[in-house]
């Protein structure tokens, strides 16, 4: 297997481990608080809208979603996923909810959080917080907690924009508007829950940082256009999480970013890149497979260099709200913007398909990518079902070819890292031809 | 004059191959059993008698397949899937699309003039699609897989074969047997099921004129005729389809090499 | 009337786009329309003829892969294959809503590869939340607006009223179909019962009802229904819109009295309230209404502190309890389909609750192919064994 | 030999790959007992098996009271009165055998079932027939690519110091990944107790699914093989028992349901259902 080979072929960013380091500390801090009776939340990442109020309110959050990731990193989630099967869970169904519902399972049965679990573990919530948006699962999972435990869940209701129908007269300020009032229930949920009021200047505070937090990782990501690109992937991934699940006090984080900032620029100006040979640049579509991340050393030894990522693993676009007054209105229309954000000039064209497939086109096209690696995840609808029509789109329009591999973001049984390589030796043949192909055609690169 | 070799060790078969000056001059296919090693160093013998050469007279020799690591021999391993698309291209210039049905999974290739791999689409994993799906059938009704591409052909109305996994295909085909259906058409039916699966893969990759069989499926008549229905094309079937895969690593074997 | 129902019933079932490619021939515009959640009323107020897409588990797909991996829904990949197949080329259009996830990016993927005169996306929130209500009926606002610039016409509240009124009448008709489902012996099969909710969603409303008047009619005073079986069961799950698996289910010495799907009572069971705004009513119809998983239903919504799981059970799945004591039920089949995520995570759940007020189930998962009737016939005998 | 008056009852398994015949008299005592090769042509296959189990029993086929077919090809035993399902009837043969029976794994050729027994009876099962991986059939084509008879796996594995993990469930590829790992040197011992553990934990996982409960029974073909009784047991964490003949609960199931039917039938005086055909006819009927 890729992890035994422990090659340094990829460099990892120095400024990264700081920002890893949070999202360890945020389960620590979630024990910790536990411990002392304080508040506990299990979320769903919901773009920075209930998080930073559960944050204002002084709540611990931590993320099933990524805690599932971490299983996967660790090698535990084999037995919490075996438990969800034996509870009756279709196997088929997402790889971090039965991650986590057989580790709710088990944490009910011994009255503790499992020995030996990751991170400390995941501590009992005082309540839950799903999500309606992007897939079923953001709340059916939730909601099928209930079976081990009695916390109370709300569902955070989100609109759709990014679809040609949330084009029409007055929709934007409709779904606005949906936002705000889900937000402000949100909001006194939590109150009586707690049995606290909301302090409304902190949260604007926190908006505000939170703000700046995704300003300045969006700008961290600009500089991986340069060539060679001095980001990997992986250093995306090991430090996505600390603003996409707001893992700490997003003052800190935007500083911790910033100083990756200059590490990433000053590699740039050297023209250092993250691997020692960059002969193709690769985007990768959707979550890779944590537990053999080590699959990626040994591409890098064949000298691909991944350069960028699905964007809704990325900030959203930089925007201006500082003259919007209401924090929540603040939060609704910078999660408005993640939504909506990469879709803008697809909305111009009127490129309907843009819904899907444009960010990829732009980001392969802004990126100078030769390929990109699709990975269906075989428990996971949402990352999977756009994947045929980004590889259609990325060829009809810039003659850029889509390599698919198989696997799971969790269950390792259905990645196969040899037959994986293998793919990618004939696939270096199929990249060179689409150069030469993009050349003739006057594409860019 | 330059000899090259390639090896194609397959999960149920193992061919090689020897060029002359980048032409086709012998070839060998023996079982590849349970140990790969020993297949590949039985291969090389029988070649090298076949063309009465020795191992010296081979200047380069390329690996392919699921065991080409078990080739002690090779200089150079290269994809089955590189090997196939340069070994049909050498065979039929005009070739755009293969269809390489081997023993344990299927894969259609595109490939542009000069044989390289545009686009490639491989069956899951799983053996749905693939020529172990006939074999295990042809075990059911208790005949040889050479006489199952004739006896399909006379089908008059094939069964549904909806399923994937080869196994579960068997125990289909059983209960099929059990209802008192005809053999052909239930040959027919395990046709159509993989030309279903086919015609998806090529599908995903765009079919492109000319198409072409190679693998173990290019030697089913039944199978090439409802692949043909299926996708509504004819397809070019090389004299050897077993050994496309070899003959093609023996011509990657010949390409002058980056420093 | 003196055409039979029941046959006129299954030849719908058998060629259901006759009648809607005889209308399109007329000029009538017909609209596919998939799942249960865009709103039939607003169609057939404005004229148009909604057709429900459903799939075929006898065609291999083939066609779909190359637009919708095989990790999804295998009735939605079904439903597409057909689309690309040409199957549906007598729509004039589709109206796709938010149904489930899959479904929701299916209607997307169909405008990119079916490119169809007209293409409406309805979002549907997942809540029953008050801002959710409020939300969906500006959503239909949106979808009225869309309407009447396709068609070029305005939907006066009293159009709507009228469609409402007749698509009530087509649930209650529905509802007095099933009641004769009651007796023992049930007067009409389960097999039948869904051969002509096929035939409903595959006719104009008005021809839909008349269609369901015949059969009430020709059920009430036939002589042939279906025979006493030792078994009464209900069948729980995923979309079903073709008879085999009932049929097959029938065969093992079974009747098949009630259903929770999405082709039967969960689709025609709810009625619409005549509002001031008409269209809140039927927001409130179709999101709080329709009893479907894929909308969350919190035990006390808004409440901070959640009762205990078993009331989670009661308040959602107390329906089934009720419709086993009308229908008089004996067991249970939970059938849902592989990568149905919606019906998957309910299962445990609903297991549970059904323990828990004696009513025995199953669940079976398939794969929406004729070829795993053979497999799931076992299992349902042995329930049966069980159960009898 | 029996009194002729007494009553018989016959109980026919045909399993995907064995087909198993049963007899025994009123008082359950076992008159015959036959397995044979399951072909494809199940009908021909099933009267040649009774007619053997008849011999060995020395019966007439008009003494047998009541036939119980059971199996995946139930339906093709034209002399049968009634179908049952293999579920039933394992679970009815395994308690008749080990009346403290609460769960039952059976692995046959082309399907593993979980049974939960209580009072003789089955409440609740699970089964794997979807694919070969976890069934008898994964064992015996793996078999096939070594050269060995299946007999042979159970004593080889004893010998295994580690195990090779298995990591592909299609058998097909887990065929090929065992060449690969031959090929790489990997002793034989070793891959073919990764074999069974394969089976095992899948078959367990499996198992899981039901609330398992001891005693436990493990039954079907693959119960032969001490490697996977081994491991089976080791996933477990239980002990498990196995009776000498694990092939034939389903078939003596079905005769002492066979049996419970008539005495059923009697008891409230209803005429017994009984199939007309006799055993000469080979016609086949759905």
């Amino acid at each position: 297997m890729a992890e035994e080979k422990k090659k340094r072929t990829i460099n990892r960013l120095k400024t990264m481990y700081p920002l890893r380091a949070l999202v360890d500390g945020m389960y620590e801090k979630a024990v910790e608080a536990s411990q002392a009776g304080k508040p506990v939340a299990w979320c769903m990442v919901n773009w920075w809208g209930g998080d930073v109020i559960l944050r204002t309110m002084d709540v611990a959050a931590i993320y099933p979603e990524d805690y599932g990731a971490v299983c996967a990193a660790f090698g535990a989630a084999p037995d919490y996923l075996s438990r969800s099967d034996s509870d009756g869970f279709p196997t088929h169904m997402c790889g971090y909810a039965r991650n986590c519902l057989g580790y709710a399972a088990k944490m009910q049965d011994l009255g503790e959080i499992p020995p030996r679990a990751p991170m400390k573990g995941m501590p009992k919530p005082t309540l839950l917080l799903g999500s309606g948006y992007f897939c079923d699962t953001r709340y059916k999972w939730f909601q099928a907690l209930g079976r081990y435990m009695d916390a109370p869940l709300w569902v955070l209701e989100m609109p759709h924009p990014g679809v040609k129908e949330s084009r029409q007269d007055g929709a934007r300020a409709r779904d606005i508007n949906l936002l705000v009032a889900e937000l402000r229930n949100f909001v006194a949920f939590v109150e009586k829950l707690l049995g606290k009021k909301m302090d409304w200047d902190r949260l604007g505070e926190l908006v505000d940082d939170a703000i700046e937090m995704n300003r300045a990782w969006h700008e961290v990501n600009e500089l991986r256009k340069a060539e060679p690109c001095p980001m990997h992937s992986r250093d995306f991934w090991s430090s996505m999480p600390a603003s996409l699940y707001m893992a700490a006090d997003p003052k800190v984080t935007a500083g911790l970013y910033r100083n990756m900032y200059d590490e990433v620029k000053s590699m740039a100006a050297s023209r250092t890149g993250a691997i020692a040979e960059e002969k193709y640049r690769l985007a990768f579509a959707e979550l890779p497979p944590w537990h053999s991340l080590g699959f990626f050393n040994q591409l890098a030894e064949r000298g691909w260099n991944f350069v960028t990522e699905s964007w809704a693993y990325h900030p959203p676009r930089p925007i201006d709200l500082s003259n919007i007054s209401d924090p929540l209105e603040r939060i609704a229309n910078l999660t408005y913007q993640y939504f909506s954000g990469y879709f803008e000039d697809a909305f111009e064209s009127k490129d309907w398909w843009g819904y899907f497939a444009h960010p990829y086109v732009e980001m392969v096209r802004e990126y100078q990518c030769d390929g990109i690696v699709l990975h269906p995840l075989l428990t996971c609808r949402t990352a999977t079902n756009h994947l045929m029509v980004v590889q259609d789109q990325l060829m009809k329009r810039l003659k850029v070819p889509s390599l698919i591999i198989e696997g799971d973001i969790v269950d390792l049984n259905l990645f196969d890292p040899m037959d994986a390589l293998r793919k990618a030796e004939t696939f270096e043949e199929t990249m060179n031809h689409f150069r030469k192909v993009r050349a003739d055609e006057g594409l860019l690169w | 004059m330059a000899y090259f070799m390639g090896i194609d060790i397959g999960s149920g078969t193992s061919k090689g191959v020897i060029t002359k000056d980048g032409e086709f001059l012998a070839h060998h296919l023996v079982p590849s059993g349970i140990n790969y090693r020993e297949a590949a160093e039985k291969l090389r013998k029988g070649l090298l008698t076949v063309s009465g050469l020795s191992p010296q007279d081979i200047t380069f020799t390329v690996a392919t397949g699921q065991g080409s690591g078990n080739v002690s021999f090779s200089d150079e391993q290269a994809t089955d899937t590189r090997c196939c698309a340069r070994g049909i291209k050498h065979l039929f210039p005009s070739v755009r699309t293969v269809i390489d049905v081997q023993a344990q999974s299927s894969q259609v290739i595109r490939l542009n003039e000069s044989g390289q791999v545009t686009n490639f689409a491989v069956s899951e994993r799983c053996a749905a699609g693939s020529g172990r799906f006939l074999e295990v059938i042809a075990n059911v009704l208790q005949i040889e897989l050479k006489d199952f591409g004739p006896l399909s052909l006379k089908s008059s109305n094939p069964v549904t074969f909806s399923t994937g996994c080869a196994v579960f295909g068997e125990s289909e085909a059983v209960s099929r047997v059990a209802e008192g259906i005809p053999k052909e058409d239930i040959l027919a039916g395990v046709h159509k099921a993989l030309a279903n699966k086919i015609s998806a893969l090529t599908d995903r990759v765009g079919l492109k004129m000319d198409c072409a069989i190679s693998g173990g499926g290019g030697l089913d008549i039944g199978l090439i005729k409802s692949i043909e229905e299926e996708l509504g094309v004819k397809l070019l079937v090389p004299a050897q389809p077993r050994s496309v895969t070899a003959f093609g690593a023996a011509l990657i074997a010949a390409e002058p090499k980056p420093a | 009337m003196t055409e039979a129902g029941l046959s006129r019933a299954r030849e719908i079932y058998q060629d259901r786009s006759r009648r809607a490619r005889e209308l399109r021939a007329e000029g009538k515009k017909v609209i596919g329309y998939l799942d249960i959640f865009p709103v039939l009323e607003m169609l057939t107020a404005m004229d148009l003829y909604p057709y429900r897409l459903l799939g075929d588990i006898n065609e291999p797909v083939t066609k779909a892969d190359a637009c919708l991996p095989p990790v999804v829904c295998p009735f939605l990949r079904s439903v597409l294959d057909l689309g690309l197949k040409g199957r549906y080329d007598f729509l004039d259009g589709v109206a796709m809503a938010h149904g489930c996830e899959v479904g929701e990016k299916m209607a997307h993927i169909w405008q990119i590869y079916l490119n169809p005169t007209y293409a409406y996306y309805l979002d549907t929130p997942h809540t029953t939340h008050e801002a959710a209500l409020k939300h969906h009926t500006e959503l239909l606002r949106g979808f009225q607006s869309s309407l009447e610039s396709f068609t070029g016409e305005k939907l006066s509240a009293e159009r709507l009223e009228k469609a409402i009124k007749l698509h009530n009448k087509q649930r209650a008709l529905v509802l007095e179909l099933y009641n004769l489902r009651k007796p023992d012996p049930p007067l009409i099969s389960g097999a039948e019962t869904l051969q002509v909710m096929v035939s409903l969603m595959s006719l104009p409303a008005a021809e839909g009802n008349e269609l369901l008047e015949q059969v009430i009619n020709e059920v009430k005073q036939r002589k042939d229904g279906p025979a006493k079986q030792p078994a009464r069961l209900l069948v729980w799950g995923s979309v079903m819109d073709n008879a085999a698996l009932v049929e097959m289910i029938e065969s093992t010495g079974a009747n098949v009295v009630m259903d929770d799907t999405s082709t039967g009572s969960r689709a025609y069971f709810p009625t619409v309230e005549i509002t001031a705004d008409p269209l809140e009513g039927l927001a409130e119809r179709y999101l709080a209404g329709l009893n479907s998983p894929r909308t969350f239903r919190e035990t006390v919504l808004g409440e901070s502190n959640r009762k205990d799981y078993m009331t989670d059970l009661e308040n959602r799945f107390a329906y089934l309890r009720d419709y086993a004591a009308e229908w008089n039920v004996n067991g249970v089949i939970l059938q849902a389909l592989r990568y149905c995520d919606i019906h998957g995570y309910e299962v445990p759940g609903i297991k549970d609750y059904l323990d828990s007020i004696g009513l025995p189930c199953i669940y079976l998962e398939h794969d929406y192919s004729r070829a795993v009737l053979e497999q799931l016939r076992t299992r349902v005998q042995a329930f049966l064994e069980i159960i009898g | 030999m029996k009194p002729e008056a007494l009553p018989y009852f016959a109980g026919i398994d045909l399993g995907s790959t064995m087909t198993k015949v049963v007899i025994i008299d009123e008082a359950g005592n076992i008159c015959a007992r036959v397995e044979s090769h399951t072909g494809a042509e199940h009908r021909h296959l099933a009267n040649r098996v009774m007619e053997q189990a008849l011999k060995q029993a020395d019966l007439l086929f008009d003494k047998i009271t009541y036939v119980v077919a059971t199996g995946y090809g139930r339906i093709n035993v034209p002399f049968a009165d009634r179908q049952m399902t293999e579920l039933t009837c394992h679970a009815r043969g395994v308690a008749n055998l080990f009346p403290s029976v609460r769960t039952a794994l059976d692995i046959g050729g082309q399907d593993a079932k979980g049974l939960k027994i209580k009072d003789g009876k089955l409440v609740d099962f699970v089964m794997n027939d979807k694919c070969a991986a976890g069934t008898g059939r994964f064992l015996e084509v793996i078999a096939d690519t070594l050269g060995l008879r299946l007999e042979e796996l159970g004593e080889i594995s004893a010998k295994s110091k580690n195990r090779v993990k298995i990591s592909n469930t299609c058998t097909v590829f887990a065929q090929q990944e065992i060449t690969l790992r031959l090929s790489e040197g990997a002793l034989l011992e070793d891959i073919i107790a990764g074999l069974h553990e394969a089976i095992a934990s899948r078959a367990v996982g499996m198992l899981r699914r039901l609330k398992i409960e001891a005693d436990v029974v493990f039954t079907g073909g693959v119960a032969l093989n001490a490697g996977v009784v081994r491991a089976v047991k080791e996933n477990l964490g239980l002990e498990v028992l196995v009776p000498e003949d694990p092939l034939i609960s389903g078939a003596l199931g079905a005769a002492f349901l066979g049996r419970e039917l008539v005495r059923k039938a009697l008891a409230e005086g209803k005429p017994l259902q009984r199939s007309k055909r006799r055993l000469s006819e080979a016609t086949f009927f759905k």
